[in-house]
This record gives structure tokens, C-alpha cells and sequence, in this order.
């Protein structure tokens, strides 16, 4: 599975799950959700990464899309589950303080 | 070949190298069955479930192994393989070359598969899965392989992801 | 390059041929990581779980990325990408050549982490993951991607029989 | 993982459990089970193929050995549980029934 994500609303908060590879051909699938939670104006987005095997830099910077446009409305960002490849690669970027993993 | 090659891959001949080829070999199959489907750098994205990809790599992994037990003797030191891959729509070209011992063809009788044989199934199994299997011995010795796909296999981007 | 390149590979230039020469790239690092441990034609067989692995394939990535968009703007018929791999006992050296767009690298700074940049982040990426990131600008333009391993991080095939 | 391969014995049974790749890098592997069920004249062997996700006919020629010299010494040998790609090639190879799959 190249990418996969799925929203749950629960109250104020959406748990967004990613999936699989998000990278410079898949980031671009994300924008739309992206979208929605930034025009809907979440209190709290929590986003577990617990199931994503492989992020690159254009993967990166989508997530820092997000963090900083939910932000930007109010919203809060929370990054989750973190682990291997990704979890090195947000260490290298100095990204794992900013999304408190 | 036909087609224009759009992938070459030059590797040294041995089993060694096998999973070099046969990972190239694979991509390949699923640029055609599964076009448009961008895949991952991950592994689990890797798979043989499409039988076209299964069925291609595997006649390639016998092609291949033939190469370097026979034309190539096992050794280490005895050459390349290379291979020039025309990926088009419906259709897969692997032109493989060595310049191992060539060898006659037309003497390799088919398997008697009453018998339970314990070797001589390499050719039949690659002969069984593909459309086409040419050799021409060299120096370079080709081979030339070709599956043509069915157009109702072909797995399309909007069947994946309403699947 | 110092070593001799054993493994050449040809791709079209474009972000759907980027998984063809990752493959490749990950069985190389495998023979430099795992050598002796003879990996399957099978995808479970594939991972990323040794560092070396996943550090030379993320660091490549985003090179190949950078020529597909920037060199090559993109198009489907802009060029094509080559691979002249060296795998030496320890070393894993990359060559990458294509003809698209020369760039001077010397004015691209480094992105400041701090403000949490969105773009500016493959080139340090890559730097950061490998021992050396030479870019020559051409015809043809050259990156030389160059990564050891510490002895004691190669996995034997002993320790791994044994796990 | 290459080659997984795992014998148990219950009673007059064996069961011989090969998992992963079957094929002429790994087959050589398996010869030394097989010398041991042949010399220990079992009377059964089951050959478990639940776990094989790919064989070539390096791999064919070596359950052929199996099956041969197994009943060379009045055993009997039944293949269970091949999927995907074995299963196919068995079929090309009619084995499917030799084995009784
Ligand atoms: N690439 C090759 N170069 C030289 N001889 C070959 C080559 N491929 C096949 N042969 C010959 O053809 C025979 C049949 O090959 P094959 O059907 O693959 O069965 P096997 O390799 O198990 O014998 C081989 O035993 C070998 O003598
Ligand atoms: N192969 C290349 N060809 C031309 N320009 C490049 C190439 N690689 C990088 N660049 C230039 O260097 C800049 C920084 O690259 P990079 O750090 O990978 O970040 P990004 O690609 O996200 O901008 C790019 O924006 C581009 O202008």
C-alpha cells in the first residue's frame, strides 16, 4: 500500500492515521484532509504515525504544513507512534521536540 | 526488441547478484500491470501478488540461474549480465545478454513430467509462463523474453483505491 | 569513483522510475550490510531494518527526487538518470549522473531547523545520512553518494542464523 | 527471511514445515533434513508449504528428492498447504497430483 489515512472525530479531537510511504509522490494526497481540518478549524488534531514506514523530506514538510496551518486557526498538533525510519528522520530535522514525540 | 528499452541494468553474472535483477525485473512487471499505481520505497509495498509480476519474475529467476550455473560456470569472476527492458502498455521485453559458453538450444528436450524429474524444468517453466523465448547464442548470448498482458489485468489506479 | 562500479542501471529521469533504482540501491546496500546472506526473490524478504539500509535508500531518495523535479523539471521526457554503483567490503558508493539543468550547489544554505522549513531539507537529508555528497555539474551533471559501515554493524551470516 | 525450514516429529509422523523462499540459492539447505528423514526411514512425512511464498525448479527438484527417497524406503510423503506462486508452478509442473495437493 503506496499510502493510506483515515480521520475519526471524536469531540474536539481528530486522530488522523498515516500509513505506508508518505513521500514526494503520496504527500500530495494528504492536502485535502490537510484542508478540511485547517476550514473546520479542529481544537486538536493528533496524528499517529504508528502504522508509516517511510517519510521523506517533501513528507516532512507536508506534516509541518499541517502542524503549522491547525496552528495558525487555533488548532493544536500532536504527533504519535513515531518509530524507524521516520522517527530518525525527524530527529535529524530537529522535528521530534517541535511535535513532542 | 521491438519496443525502444527503457530500463538497463548491467550486473555482475552471478546468483549473487540475482536479487539485483529480479527486484529491477519486478518493477518493471508492475510499470505494466499495475500502471499509474506509484509505489514505495517500503517493502511491504513489494509483492508478486499480480500473476503477471509473478509469473514474469519467475521465468526470469530461471533464465537467470541458468546463466550463472551454466553459461557462467559459478564463477565469480566470469562476466556480466545485462539486461535492456522495454516497458510498454500491455506488454514486457527483457533482453538479457552474457558472453558465458554458448550452447544449442534445440538439443534441450522437454521434461517428462511423468517422471517426477529432478532437473531440466527451468526452460519449460520460463517456455510455460511467457509469450515469447528466443535464444540466440552468441558471444553475446541473448535472450529475449516477452509477456503480453490482457487489458482486463491490468490494475488501474481507480480499481486500487476503491478496493 | 575509487572502486570499480559493479552494478549499472539506466532509468528514464522521472519520479515513476524512482522505484526501480531504489531496488537496486537497497540490494546494494544489502551486499554491503548483509554480505553472504542470500536474500529471495520475495518482498518479505525486502526491508529497511538495518540503518545502513534505510540511511543510503532515505539519502538517495532524495537526491533521485531533486534530479527528477529540478534537473529534469519534471517532464517524462527529459533524459535519463545512470547508476554506477560500487559495493565494497564496508563502502557503498553511488554515482548518479543525468543531463538535465546544471545547478550551483554552493548557494543552496542550510535550512534553519528552527523555523520548521517546508521545503530546503533533501540536500541536508542526504549529507546528513551519508559520509560524502559530491555534486560536479555537467553535461553530465555527477553526484557521488558515499557510505561506510562499521565493521561491527555488518551482520553476519552466522549472527544472523543464529537470531 | 531466505529460507525457514522446521521438523517435528509425533508418533510415525513428521512434519516438515518450509517457509520463505524455496529455490537454488536456499534448497541446498534442506538436503541435510532430508538425508536425516531418508537415513531415520520415517514412515510419514507431511510437507507443510503454508509458509513458502516462492519456489523455482531448484526448489521443485528438491521436494521431488524428497518425495523419491522417502518411498524408496517405504515411506510415504503427502505435500499440504501450497499457495500462490508454488501452487502454480506445481500445476505447471503437474506435480499438484503426485503431491495430492
Ligand atoms: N544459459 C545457458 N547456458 C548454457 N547452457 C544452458 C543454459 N540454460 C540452459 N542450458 C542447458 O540446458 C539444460 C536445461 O536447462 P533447464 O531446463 O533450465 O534445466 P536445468 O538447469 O535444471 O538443467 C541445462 O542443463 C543446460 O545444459
Ligand atoms: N539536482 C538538482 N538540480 C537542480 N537544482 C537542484 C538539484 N537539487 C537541488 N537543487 C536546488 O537546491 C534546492 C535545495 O534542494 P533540497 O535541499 O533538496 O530542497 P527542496 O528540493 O525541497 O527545495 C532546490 O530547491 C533546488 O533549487
Amino acid at each position: 500500500m503506496p499510502i493510506q489515512f483515515q480521520r475519526t472525530d471524536q469531540g474536539d479531537e481528530s486522530m488522523l492515521r498515516i500509513a505506508g510511504s508518505l513521500d514526494v509522490l503520496t504527500a500530495p494526497e494528504l492536502m485535502p484532509t490537510i484542508d478540511a481540518l485547517v476550514e473546520e478549524r479542529r481544537p486538536r488534531v493528533v496524528c499517529d504515525l504508528s502504522g508509516l514506514d517511510i517519510i521523506d523530506s517533501s513528507g516532512v514538510a507536508a506534516l509541518v504544513a499541517l502542524y503549522k496551518r491547525v496552528r495558525a486557526v487555533g488548532g493544536q498538533v500532536v504527533v504519535v507512534g513515531a518509530r524507524d525510519q521516520p522517527l530518525a528522520i525527524f530527529k535529524l530535522l530537529r522535528m521530534d521536540k517541535v511535535f513532542s514525540i | 526488441m521491438a519496443a525502444r528499452p527503457t530500463i538497463r541494468l548491467i550486473v555482475p553474472g552471478t546468483l549473487a547478484h540475482r536479487a539485483v535483477a529480479v527486484r529491477v525485473v519486478a518493477e518493471a512487471c508492475r510499470l505494466v500491470s499495475a500502471p499509474g499505481i506509484e509505489r514505495t520505497a517500503d517493502g511491504a509495498a513489494y509483492d508478486l501478488r499480480h500473476p503477471f509480476d509473478a509469473e514474469f519474475v519467475s521465468a526470469f529467476a530461471e533464465i537467470y540461474n541458468n546463466i550463472a550455473i551454466h553459461a557462467y560456470g559459478r564463477r565469480t569472476d566470469g562476466g556480466e549480465i545485462e539486461l535492456a527492458i522495454a516497458v510498454e502498455p500491455g506488454a514486457l521485453t527483457v533482453e538479457i545478454r552474457d558472453r558465458g559458453a554458448p550452447f544449442d538450444i534445440g538439443v534441450v528436450s522437454s521434461p517428462d513430467l511423468d517422471s517426477l524429474p529432478e532437473g531440466g524444468m527451468g526452460i519449460h517453466i520460463a517456455r510455460a509462463l511467457l509469450d515469447e523465448v528466443v535464444y540466440e547464442p552468441g558471444p553475446p548470448n541473448l535472450w529475449r523474453l516477452v509477456k503480453r498482458i490482457a487489458p482486463s489485468a491490468v490494475t488501474t489506479a481507480t480499481a486500487d483505491a476503491s478496493a
